[in-house]
């Protein structure tokens, strides 16, 4: 007996109180579903000592009591449980962020519902040990995040969720028609089963076959070049709440799956295919920061930059040595933290300048110099200076690019960096140097100062991470290496028995 | 309209309707060991009630729905949720399904009863509910029906928004000019 | 306590007192500038103290780890050269504060930054100085970076200000990217980080890694062509200009040079790359400052000809010995900290910082004026100063390259005596412009404060000194002998070494010197401005801005902005990878056992024509209604198809969703224009776009039928539903094999799936209300709202 | 082999990809409802040939019966397909209102405009 099912059930029956028992939005429910998010982290903290107690063991929960292969199987292992808290505490993080940006009064009633279920279904992604579970996973988390796309979207932008939903539905028929293939090929849905009977084919085409299937439905939920357009000119859309969200975790789901795929599920020979990874991470990291100069709002230039930083981590995925993917695992870590709550700081800031457009924007390193300090911490971060926590992964991504012998991808990760630099210093500029817009700066209100508060718990993780490197990148190589170990993956699922086990 | 045909034509669908629900109810029931379930039964329970929308016409049926219908959705998940709870009680893994056998019962005879008939009936409850409300409101706002009652409005709106189908009037007026 | 903890505090010290800094600040009655120095000069104390524990070699490395698994300590090498550094950032920290405290307006509650900013900087200053791994030296290397940034835009509000900002960090940090990826390569190859290991000969260098580590130096300290970001740094106060911009910071490459010298010194660019670049900085600095009429820009452009000097010094691995290094740069240190002070008195009484409209000054502030007759005097290096021992000691270096390289030296010796000829005549520009002539009569004047006017004289008297007595200096720099750095015995330093080939060519650049300043002035500098073609900032600034115009231009070609291009991009894709994946592995690909004469079933094949007739219908028939029609026909003949393959729940499910979803776009197209309406039809033209659709389509639909027969032929033999078809009955109690994979071997999917249905029912509901929050993106936002309650006004 | 499941699951394929890849909003739709269609399709296809076996429902058939696995799975894809389909529908309807257009090309060409 184990607790896995949980943090998939407990948004799930958080939403439906709020749907039977709660119906109107109130201070009450506002309280209970923040309780609530509060459970949830606490329980994906319990999880992940518990795994990480495990020396990255994975604990496992059949579900239905069905032996592994016959029915589904929840696995919980390092990488697993490092997502798992990090998407219960940004939603627990949001959600707080979200009331002190909408008034009670003014709440969309099925906001915190649809945002309970959203996190179910990446809690579920993260657990699943089962192929098409995964798709339904992922189906929950993308119809969950069409939902609240449209949700509060005025009349002009609702347009754009038009091409996300074609996008992703698109990517969901093909995730369908390759979990098919992947059924007939290998006779199995279980991960760790297809694992087996993959490692028996080599790296046969029919192997090859899944992967590129696969990395194609997931490069579109990563965001990586040329799959990458549904995201950031629909993100914008988004208030900066749910766009903290949005940008801390969604992607992140696709790079987890990308890892999960490659590293436990299909066998470690599949040069070509990490070789073409690697090429599309460089021209992801490099096309998408241009794009983020290219934009000239606060939420634009972000959402371009989630999509260069999936390069990063993508690339770090192709080069494909332990050290590699642990350099991954801590990239995406410093990412979540970092662009949720650079997120975070943009709203705050719109509120002080009533919009996030930079031509509007203006006097805020006056206004609230402890959002400037967050915000150039933040920004410095991302831009990889050290020895905040963008720096750790750059230079881990750089070493192993380095010792590989890939110049040029390294010098394109360097270029991307140069980039974002030049791009963050754009927000920088315009916002907080620029002097004060006509009209002035608002000035700082009780929600304003939770706002900030928030944003700043957010960055004093981030700074944690950069300064305590040592542990976060020590659980980043247990969780690469219990990853990368398919032997002790498949003798967890399997060694425990359920019906059927015996027959 | 009110005329004998119209008159006809109700109880006809009042009829038709019943007959529906009957067979759905036997599809949800007999899902386990032949063709049918939840899923089927629910829609064609969803189903029925869209005829007698078409029929009635959409405030009518709204106001005679006996329950909430997105109500009755959250409960059906609900009910499957705690279907595969129950499990846990006995220390068993979520969602093992267990299966009660009696014989010698009165009027029935044989009686087989488990806990996917549970988990099935949420399905049920949770795609009759669905269909229904859908339909209704899509119904509503297409005939230029406000989609949601006034009522239901707070359920599903904050105070911030507005009914999609006025100002879009407004705004086609605005194209005309 | 250990050396170690000494060190740490003496490092962390200045940082730990910002806090102290920033809350005492929020007060306004108080004097800032003394309470940094504070733990300035406890900084300096705490050094002082650790040389006096350090034993001959004067080299003692301590450690403490930090991120051992990535080989990153804090390590730190105490030697003569991070001593000697440590010394000069301390002392000069605390002159400036001084400075500071007297020269910055304004109240104590917006100087606090400066003051905070100044402190942080310290701290990174003397990590860089005294870090012996390498990646912790590049970690503070580019925290002074951002330091500087910090400062420089101090007065955020001014746009100079900021492009002076922008332009040094960029600078700074992408140079100093490279210096990683160069400290990387040298670490893996060498296989280790650590300089003293590295210094003592466990270190692999090739010309690669140093040009890529030289990048990085140029970056830092302001060669040509990255020269250009330290004018643009002049714009912030003149307390950092004096500070970070000529005396420390601009400095660290050339520390960064002496560091790595022992261990570059024989690689083949080292000479080259460095006294190549360093000697045309030179020449570039001094013709630009020669150019230049703001003061602080003319200096600015001078300091980068002297970095380029102290650089080009370390390239021909001079014969001198270490000591005529540091007396380089000490004399640099001391008589351009100055200039810079008394630019900044000048601008702080007068206003005025254009040397076209100052003159005469001379009288109403003789000791400021003696201090800048000082500095002028060591920049032109006249005797007596600390200026002409350097320029002899580098001339003979340079004599004796001549012999060695004829080519290269006789190039570098001429680059010198230009430079420096120019350099005299600026010199004597700036003090003469300045202080003599006559006073134009639109200049206000008011006094500065007396004790403002001493930290200058300080530093100028420091270099009439130490020119006049060099011997003082001797014992204190033989101290400083370090780990690797140039530890060839040298003579001691003198004031005269006779009559020689140094002395003959330093009369000569004088003379020269003199005589330009004197043609110049009498044409009244008509030529001083910069040519268009050398203002590399303003190309820079540009390119900046047009890399956004670039940047939104290749987006657009992209098509990353025309969302309707989304999918066309996506499918060709697919396809491409998957026809990648296809031709890399052509032979493994086997289709055996597949042949068309296999047996065909009449009713499954009726079927699926019905349905693709239907389906054509969708696309050739004009009418919406007509092709809602055409689809649920091709629906039912799928469920036709589907209850063919002995699926009857399938079926009937297919067959229920299918009219429901039938009920639902019904009601969408009733409120639909019609199609002809809107005039449209079936259309294909002969662009290309139709070609590109139709394209996709086959290929679509050729790739997936080719999977279809692909897991025909490779099916695995176990497929696990066998094996839950068997167990239907006897575990899961039901006959129906789908239904109890669906409630019981795979319930969880199907709780998943109703959750799925509910979300998306729920969505829907969301979309049929409109948020009204304004127009998009210049949106006035709302109102906040509090936590918890909402009392605020609507808007 | 099933020949004819893999020419009609081509042929949905394509027509589905043509479709969507049109303008008109109608066309999209029916596009995604065949896509779905298709895959399911496509699912159901790899619990191989049904030729000479039963339904899986325990009988007295004396057929060995079908795979039910990708059944099931077809099943739960077209719960989820119909979610989606409701959503877009209701999607569509709210940007037909909201844009005043059915096109989803002269719907982003504005924004195209202003670049």
């Amino acid at each position: 007996m184990n607790s896995l099912i949980w943090p998939f059930l407990l948004p799930i029956l958080t939403a439906l109180a709020c749907s039977l028992a709660f119906g109107l939005p109130g201070v009450g429910r506002r309280v209970f579903v923040a309780l609530s998010a509060a459970a949830q982290f606490v329980l994906a903290l319990f999880l992940a000592v518990r795994t990480f107690q495990g020396e990255g063991v994975p604990l496992v929960l059949n579900i239905g009591g069905w032996s592994a292969s016959l029915g589904i199987v929840l696995v919980l292992d390092g990488l697993a449980a490092i997502m798992l808290c990090l998407a219960t505490f940004i939603s627990l993080i949001c959600i707080l962020f979200s009331y002190a940006e909408t008034p009670v009064r003014f709440e969309q009633p099925l906001r915190l519902p649809l945002m309970q279920l959203l996190v179910a279904g990446i809690n579920l992604t993260f657990l699943t040990g089962d192929l098409f579970n995964l798709f339904v996973a992922f189906e929950i988390m993308l119809v969950a995040s069409y939902a609240l796309l449209t949700l509060e979207a005025n009349d002009q932008d609702i347009k754009e969720a038009f091409p996300y939903l074609a996008v992703n539905i698109f990517g969901s028929a093909l995730f369908l028609s390759a979990a098919g293939l992947a059924y007939a090929l290998f006779g199995t849905l279980n991960m760790a089963h297809i694992a087996v009977r993959a490692a028996e084919m080599g790296d046969a085409f029919s192997v090859k076959l899944v992967v590129v299937l696969l990395l194609v439905v997931f490069g579109i939920k990563a965001g990586i070049f040329p799959l990458y357009y549904w995201l950031p000119n629909s993100y914008p859309i988004l208030s900066f709440s749910l766009g903290a969200f949005y940008s801390g975790l969604l992607t992140k789901v696709g790079v987890y799956v990308i890892l999960r795929m490659l590293c436990t599920v299909f066998p470690h020979t599949l040069d070509g295919i990490y070789g073409m990874l690697s090429w599309l991470a460089g021209l992801t990291m490099l096309l998408a920061v241009l794009g983020a100069l290219s934009r000239d709002f606060i939420r634009g230039i972000l959402s371009f930059h989630i999509v260069s930083q999936i390069g990063y981590m993508v690339l770090a995925i192709a080069f494909f040595t332990p050290l590699a993917i642990a350099a991954c695992i801590f990239y995406v870590i410093h990412h979540i933290i970092v662009k949720s709550s650079l997120y975070l700081i943009g709203g705050t800031g719109l509120f002080y300048n009533r919009s996030d457009s930079l031509a509007r924007m203006g006097g805020l390193a006056a206004a609230s110099p402890w959002l400037a300090a967050l915000f150039l911490l933040q920004a410095l971060s991302l831009a990889g200076i050290p020895p905040l926590s963008g720096f750790w992964g750059k230079y881990l991504i750089f070493a192993t690019g380095l010792e590989g012998g890939r110049y040029w991808l390294v010098g394109a990760a360097v270029l991307a960096s140069i980039l974002t630099l030049i791009s963050m210093l754009k927000i920088w500029l315009a916002a907080f140097w620029q002097p004060a817009p006509e009209g002035g700066v608002s000035k700082p209100t009780p929600p304003i100062r939770a706002m900030t508060v928030l944003a700043g718990v957010m960055t004093c993780v981030s700074l944690g991470i950069g300064f305590g490197a040592e542990p976060v990148f020590r659980l980043s190589r247990v969780a690469a290496e219990s990853l990368m170990n398919q032997s002790q993956y498949q003798e967890a699922v399997f060694s425990r028995l359920g019906k059927e086990a015996g027959q | 309209m009110k005329s004998v045909n119209s008159f006809m034509l109700r109880a006809l669908i009042g009829l038709v309707f019943l007959l529906v629900n009957i067979i759905s109810i036997y599809m949800l029931l007999r899902g386990h060991n032949l063709p049918g379930g939840g899923f089927i039964g629910g829609l064609m329970t969803g189903m029925s009630f869209i005829l007698l929308g078409l029929v009635r016409g959409w405030s009518e049926l709204q106001r005679e729905l006996p329950l909430p219908p997105l109500r009755m959705a959250a409960f059906g998940v609900l009910l499957a949720i705690l279907s595969g709870l129950a499990p846990l009680l006995w220390g068993q893994a979520f969602l093992t399904q267990f299966n009660f056998h009696w014989t010698g019962l009165p009027l029935l005879g044989e009686l087989h009863v488990g806990t996917p008939l549970l988990f099935d009936c949420g399905v049920f409850f949770l795609v009759g509910g669905i269909t229904v409300k859908l339909v209704i409101v899509l119904a509503r706002s297409t005939s230029g029906l406000p989609a949601f009652t006034p009522g239901e409005t707070p359920y599903y709106a904050s105070t911030l928004e507005g009914g999609i189908e006025e100002t879009a009037n407004e705004e086609g007026d605005a194209h005309a000019n | 306590m250990t050396a170690l903890n000494w060190l740490l505090l003496a490092i962390l010290l200045p940082t730990l007192a910002v806090p102290a800094v920033l809350l005492a600040g929020a007060r306004e009655r108080i004097s800032l500038g003394w309470l940094t120095a504070a733990p300035m000069g406890a900084s300096c104390f705490l050094l002082v103290g650790i040389s006096s524990t350090l034993e001959p070699p004067h080299a003692q490395v301590v450690s403490q780890p930090w991120i051992p698994s990535l080989g990153i300590n804090l390590t730190f090498l105490m030697d003569g050269l991070s001593m000697f550094f440590g010394w000069v950032i301390c002392g000069v920290g605390l002159l400036v504060c001084w400075y500071a405290a007297l020269y910055l307006k304004g109240s104590s509650r917006e100087n606090r930054r400066f003051y905070a900013g100044l402190l942080f900087f310290v701290t990174s200053m003397l990590g860089t100085v005294f870090s012996d791994n390498l990646l912790v030296l590049f970690v503070f290397w580019e925290l002074t970076g951002v330091a500087s940034f910090l400062l420089i835009g101090f007065w955020h509000e001014d746009p100079e200000a900021q492009r002076g900002a922008r332009q040094s960090l960029v600078v700074t940090a992408s140079t100093g990217l490279c210096l990683l990826v160069g400290i990387i390569l040298l670490g893996q190859g060498s296989g280790t980080y650590s300089l003293s290991e590295l210094l003592a000969g466990r270190a692999r260098p090739n010309g690669g890694i140093l040009a890529l580590m030289a990048i990085g130096i140029f970056g830092k300290s302001a060669q040509f062509p990255f020269h250009f970001w330290l004018p643009g740094a002049m714009a912030a106060p003149t307390p950092v200009s004096a500070y970070l911009h000529s005396a420390t910071m601009v400095k660290l490459g050339v520390f960064l040079t002496a560091r790595i010298f022992p261990i570059f010194g024989d690689t083949v660019l080292w000479l080259e790359l460095l006294g190549g670049v360093g000697f045309l900085t030179m020449v570039v600095g001094a013709f630009l400052a020669f150019r230049s009429n703001d003061l602080k820009a003319l200096l600015a452009h001078a300091t980068i000809s002297q970095l380029g000097f102290l650089i080009g010094l370390y390239a021909m691995s001079a014969s001198v010995g270490m000591q005529a290094e540091f007396y380089h740069t000490l004399s640099h240190v001391f008589y351009k900290a100055a200039l810079f002070m008394v630019v900044g008195i000048v601008q702080h009484s007068t206003g005025l910082r254009d040397l076209r409209q100052l003159g005469g000054l001379g009288r109403l502030m003789p000791l400021t004026a003696l201090a800048g007759f000082l500095g002028a005097a060591a920049w032109a290096g006249l005797p007596l100063t600390t200026g002409f021992i350097s320029k002899e000691s580098a001339l003979t270096d340079l004599l004796e390259l001549v012999k060695l390289h004829p080519l290269l030296g006789a190039t570098f010796l001429a680059a010198t005596l230009l430079a420096a000829t120019l350099n005299t005549a600026v010199a004597a520009r700036f003090f003469t412009g300045i202080f003599l002539g006559r006073r134009p009569a639109n200049l206000t004047f008011h006094r500065p404060a007396r004790s403002l006017e001493i930290p200058p004289a300080l530093l100028a008297a420091g270099t009439l000194v130490f020119g006049t007595f060099p011997g003082l200096l001797n014992r204190p720099l033989d101290w400083l002998s370090g780990l690797g750095t140039h530890d060839k015995s040298a003579g001691p330093l003198a004031l005269w070494h006779g009559w020689n080939g140094e002395l003959l060519l330093s009369a000569l650049v004088l003379a020269v010197g003199a005589l330009l300043y004197l043609t110049s002035e009498h044409a009244g500098w008509k030529r001083a401005h910069i040519p268009d073609w050398l203002r590399f900032d303003e190309h820079f600034d540009r390119g900046l801005d047009g890399l956004t115009h670039y940047a939104r231009r290749l987006t657009h070609a992209l098509q990353a902005d025309w969302p309707p291009a989304y999918l066309p991009l996506l499918i060709t894709f697919l396809l491409a990878s998957a026809g990648g994946i296809f031709l890399s592995v052509l032979d493994d690909v086997s289709w055996e056992g597949f042949s068309w004469r296999t047996h065909w079933n009449v009713w499954r094949g009726a079927m699926a024509g019905f349905t693709v007739a239907a389906m054509f219908g969708v696309i050739f028939l004009r009418r919406w209604s007509a092709q809602l029609i055409a689809l649920s026909v091709a629906g039912f003949f799928l469920t036709l198809f589907f209850a063919m393959y002995h699926a009857p729940d399938l079926a009937m499910t297919q067959i229920l969703v299918e009219s429901a979803s039938v009920v639902m776009i019904l009601l969408l197209l009733a409120r639909f224009p019609s199609s002809s309406q809107l005039g449209l039809r079936f259309e294909f033209g002969w662009e290309s776009r139709h070609f590109l659709r139709l394209l996709l389509s086959v290929g679509v639909g050729l790739f997936m039928g080719s999977l279809v027969l692909f897991a025909d032929l490779h099916r695995n033999s176990e497929p696990a539903g066998r094996e839950m078809l068997r167990l239907s009955k006897v575990a899961a109690h039901g006959d129906n094999g789908v239904n109890t994979i669906l409630v019981d071997f795979r319930g969880f999917d199907t709780l998943g799936e109703i959750t799925v249905l509910f979300i998306a029912a729920l969505g829907g509901l969301g979309l049929m209300m409109r948020y009204k929050r304004g127009p998009r993106r210049s949106n006035e936002a709302l109102p906040p709202g509090f936590l918890l309650g909402g009392e605020e006004e609507a808007p | 082999m099933q020949i004819e499941t893999a020419l009609l699951v081509a042929f949905l394929f394509g027509i589905a990809t043509y479709l969507i890849l049109q303008k008109s909003f109608v066309r999209i739709l029916f596009g995604f409802v065949a896509l779905t269609n298709a895959a399911n399709l496509f699912m159901l296809a790899m619990s191989g040939s049904p030729e000479g076996r039963s339904a899986p429902i325990i009988n007295d058939s004396p057929l060995p019966s079908v795979d039910p696995l990708p059944q099931a799975l077809v099943l739960t894809a077209i719960v989820i397909g119909f979610g989606l389909t409701v959503y877009l529908i209701m999607l569509l309807y709210r940007i037909f209102l909201d844009a005043r257009t059915t096109d989803s090309e002269s719907l982003f060409k504005s924004e195209a405009g202003d670049e």
